[in-house]
């Protein structure tokens, strides 16, 4: 039996590359370590305005952080930036056991371990970091 | 003895019948309910902290976080703004090398007269180090610390002030509010030593206007070994870190390294979590007793005290004379007989106090002896305990005059 | 397994069947003979310590002297030379600070690129402080210090030589007679971070030759919150001391204070006691056992791990791949698998695992690593753990690979 | 009851002040504290030679510590510089329990409590500090 954590879902997230890489010149760009454990994840932004063009994740991390920031990226590229605060709260949602949202849901299994909050969390945080107060 | 009071004192096994611990100032006695969160920490939880994904860590760390929450809840503050060390000691040092290192040369700290010596000796330290300048509020002849002194003594080179919430010896609880009034009118920060505070019941550190705060656990029914600092979270932020090591890190390299945020940056290596545990339990259970019934008893068995030593031929009382703003911890010289002397013949009929200079040797150079004796009350106190303390009292009269 | 063994194991009751616990090195369990030292402390003998003349006390002094002994003995070590500390990362800190006053701007410190935080960074914020050099031994491709670098890496300027005595993360043992020998012959003291190594047998301090030895209790089957450091008596007697407070004093007063002699001077404010005495406990415990058998079946289960490991495709072991000067804790890098994530599948398998840096950021990046993956073995480790161990593993794989 | 370390013996020790104050002019003399209750003692001796003419003690502590003080004065007025180390061993063997000493026994109630040690030590301390590498 593997572990519930490791669910198919999950770890396809985990495997997405589709939005792997960095972006020449990017509009902003942030890059966050979890001191507990070295990881680190950098996000890049391309934005027109408020609207998110281009995002790229660059992940020395666990399965769960890159699971998390491939889906934090394909979930901003194309909206506002309003949408950061919105899969914020849904990832918050699921953590908590409390969504059903399509999307956010495979980080279910996440709750139960508080130790690996921050690996999924850490993404979310990065891309605050690098929206944060823009003009 | 009420029956509720009997009934708190019944969770304390050590207190068996023949023993009247008046020594809780020292250290206090643990309750079951904190033997057995320590107990079920080491047999069912045990593992380092914070790092760790495994189950035991898992658990470990999470009690760990719910000690801090709990202590946070007692004390009325957000649990990030926790410092868990070793004791009072560490938790003073810390600040004097940390909040230190911030001082110039000329700067001055405020302190008093009957500090115990962790909240003197530390100031020394940093005096000597780094040219700061300790200035003293005096004593009064009932063992306050006299604020009406704080106007001539707080100037603009005033950077702390920093006094016991409670003596250790004389009992006497600092009004605060003319203290925070006078440092906040020349721009200081204000630690209070609570390691007598505390046991007597929750504090709201918010409304008290201070900065730091500081006390043990094994003063508050917890293990020895773990102690807080309370620090307003702009000073988190702003002090660099007093120890380095694990944990405290956010990134380290051989060439250099940079510290993490909150108290982690001040909680070098593995804490002491089992104690911590402990803590949390101690201060979960207190946040649910009766406080304003123990108050009521720890001040009506501390009148007694002092009526019947004031009634005593030879013996001089080191601190109010009356229970306005005092904790019950009771002082006393017996005129013609030494301090071990008498504890040790009072120990002889069960009577467990403390003799001596009770790290405070200025306070008994001021009122020019070398020592005292000292009956200090806890939430299990109760009449026997006062009985016998005047049982033991006359034998070692007889004995000693 | 041997039934010698299996009755080892039977005394730590936290260690169930389902249970394969390999993170020894973060906090090793504590056995019945230490949990119920503590116990009995808390429950019949508790109290400050040392000005007290009660029966509590009198009883509390005298289990915290006797801890000293114990703690002595398995070191062979006079007792006036340990000094009960908050753990390692304390111990370190307090050299780190007394020692490090008596250091002039460009002395030199030798460290190498294997050390714990806890013996990094406290240097590090000493270089910051007094203008001193840090210098590094390289460390080899098998997880070893380099000890063919200490010829130019010591010299004249050369105050402290300081490593661990056993890796944390690759187990390697360092050689001490070179590093002694070179330290000697420029005149610096040898502190060894004794961490990793006293849970694997007693070891004859005197026989070194060096000057200063850190280790915690919670890594050698004791409470969290207690750390020893040894240092030699001429060491105590020259460094002054690192906090302020109670206990350390031999005389205060408001204009200054003088400092007790031996250990006293660095055991500031009230110890912890209950640890310490657990502390005691588990040294006197460890020094009834069979060493020879005990670290005969270590070595043989790091084998089979060693062995199963190298036979693993993708695993890349961080530290000698041999048994020779080795104790045992065994890292790894699975190649495509992050650590956290195979601790996490392998403690679904009922295996604690530790993941990350272990506190030893540059040499994870020496290997150009953010992380691994550690297990490592205790007394009471057997053959089950191993085969679980094997169990979790390729299940991690099976899943993330 | 009285505990049995308060005796009588031990008290009138306590109370004999016929050597209690100072030497003016000693040939010798040293004051000791014991940092753990603050308490200190002085002695001081006259001198000819190898021989004590005259010692008196000065002592700022508790009952224990007067009697030793006392005890310590009265055996060694008269006698050779030899005689401390000799007397410091009758009171290490009461302490032990194992003395008939006539002078010293009196102590050996002491022995039980090791916190008390100190107190009756200190004056012998002193002595042997006062008394060191004389020439
Ligand atoms: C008022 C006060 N401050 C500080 C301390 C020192 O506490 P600790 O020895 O636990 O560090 C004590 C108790 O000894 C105390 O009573
Ligand atoms: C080699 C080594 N040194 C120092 C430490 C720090 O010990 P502590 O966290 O108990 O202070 C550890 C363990 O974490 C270690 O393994």
């Amino acid at each position: 039996m593997s572990d519930a954590l490791y669910h198919e879902a999950i770890l396809a997230r985990a495997k997405d590359t589709a939005r792997e890489g960095r972006i020449d010149g990017a509009t902003r760009t942030a890059t966050l370590d979890n001191p507990l454990c070295g990881d680190r994840v950098t996000l890049d932004f391309a934005l027109s305005g408020e609207r998110i063009d281009k995002v790229r994740h660059f992940v020395r991390g666990c399965a769960l952080c890159r699971a998390s920031a491939a889906t934090l990226a394909a979930s901003l590229e194309g909206a506002g930036r309003g949408a950061l605060a919105a899969n914020a709260g849904k990832l918050d949602a699921a953590l908590a056991g409390a969504t059903d949202d399509p999307v956010w849901q495979v980080f279910a299994p996440v709750g139960r371990h508080k130790s690996r909050h921050d690996c999924v969390r850490l993404p979310l945080a990065a891309a605050r970091a690098a929206l944060a107060d823009a003009g | 003895m009420s029956s509720a009071s009997a009934a708190l004192r019944r969770q304390f096994p050590i207190l068996t019948p023949g023993l009247a611990y008046l020594d809780s100032a020292a250290s206090a006695q643990m309750p079951v309910p904190v033997l057995d969160a320590v107990r079920t920490f080491e047999t069912s939880q045990r593992a380092n902290v914070k790092r760790g994904v495994h189950r035991l860590a898992e658990a470990a760390t999470e009690a760990y976080a719910q000690a801090r929450g709990r202590v946070a809840a007692y004390l009325s503050v957000p649990a990030d703004e926790i410092v868990f060390t070793g004791g009072t000691t560490a938790s003073i040092n810390l600040v004097a090398h940390a909040f230190g290192s911030l001082l110039k040369p000329g700067d001055e700290i405020v302190l008093s007269g009957l500090e115990h010596h962790a909240n003197l000796v530390p100031w020394q330290m940093l005096a000597a180090r780094g040219g700061i300048t300790l200035r003293f509020l005096p004593i009064t002849g009932d063992g306050r610390i006299d604020l009406s002194a704080l106007p001539a003594t707080l100037g603009p080179r005033t950077k702390l002030v920093t006094l016991a919430h409670v003596s250790n010896v004389t009992g006497a609880i600092v009004d605060t509010a003319p203290v925070v009034a006078a440092a906040k009118a020349v721009g200081a920060r204000v630690l209070l030593d609570g390691a007598q505070r505390v046991p007597h019941g929750p504090v709201d550190i918010g409304a008290l206007g201070i900065d730091f705060y500081a006390f043990s656990g094994h003063k508050l029914f917890a293990p020895h070994g773990v102690g807080v600092l309370w620090a307003k979270a702009e000073l988190l932020d702003a002090m660099p870190p007093f120890m380095g090591g694990g944990e405290m890190i956010a990134r380290v390299e051989l060439s250099g390294s940079t510290w993490a945020k909150g108290p982690a940056k001040f909680e070098a290596g593995t804490p002491p979590i089992g104690a911590a545990v402990g803590m949390g339990a101690a201060c979960d259970w207190l946040s649910g007793l009766p406080w304003a019934a123990i108050a009521a008893e720890e001040s009506r068995l501390t009148q007694r005290l002092l009526d019947g030593l004031q009634a005593t031929p030879g013996v001089r009382i080191l601190g109010p004379s009356g229970l306005q703003g005092r904790a019950p911890v009771v002082s006393f010289d017996l005129a013609g007989a030494h301090p071990h002397d008498v504890c040790q013949i009072m120990d002889s009929k069960g009577v467990a106090l403390r003799g001596g200079h009770h790290c405070a040797q200025p306070l008994h150079g001021r009122f020019d002896l070398a020592g005292s004796t000292r009956a200090s009350l806890a939430l299990y106190s109760d009449d026997s305990d006062v009985d016998r303390f005047f049982e033991g009292l006359a034998e070692a009269r007889r004995v000693l005059l």
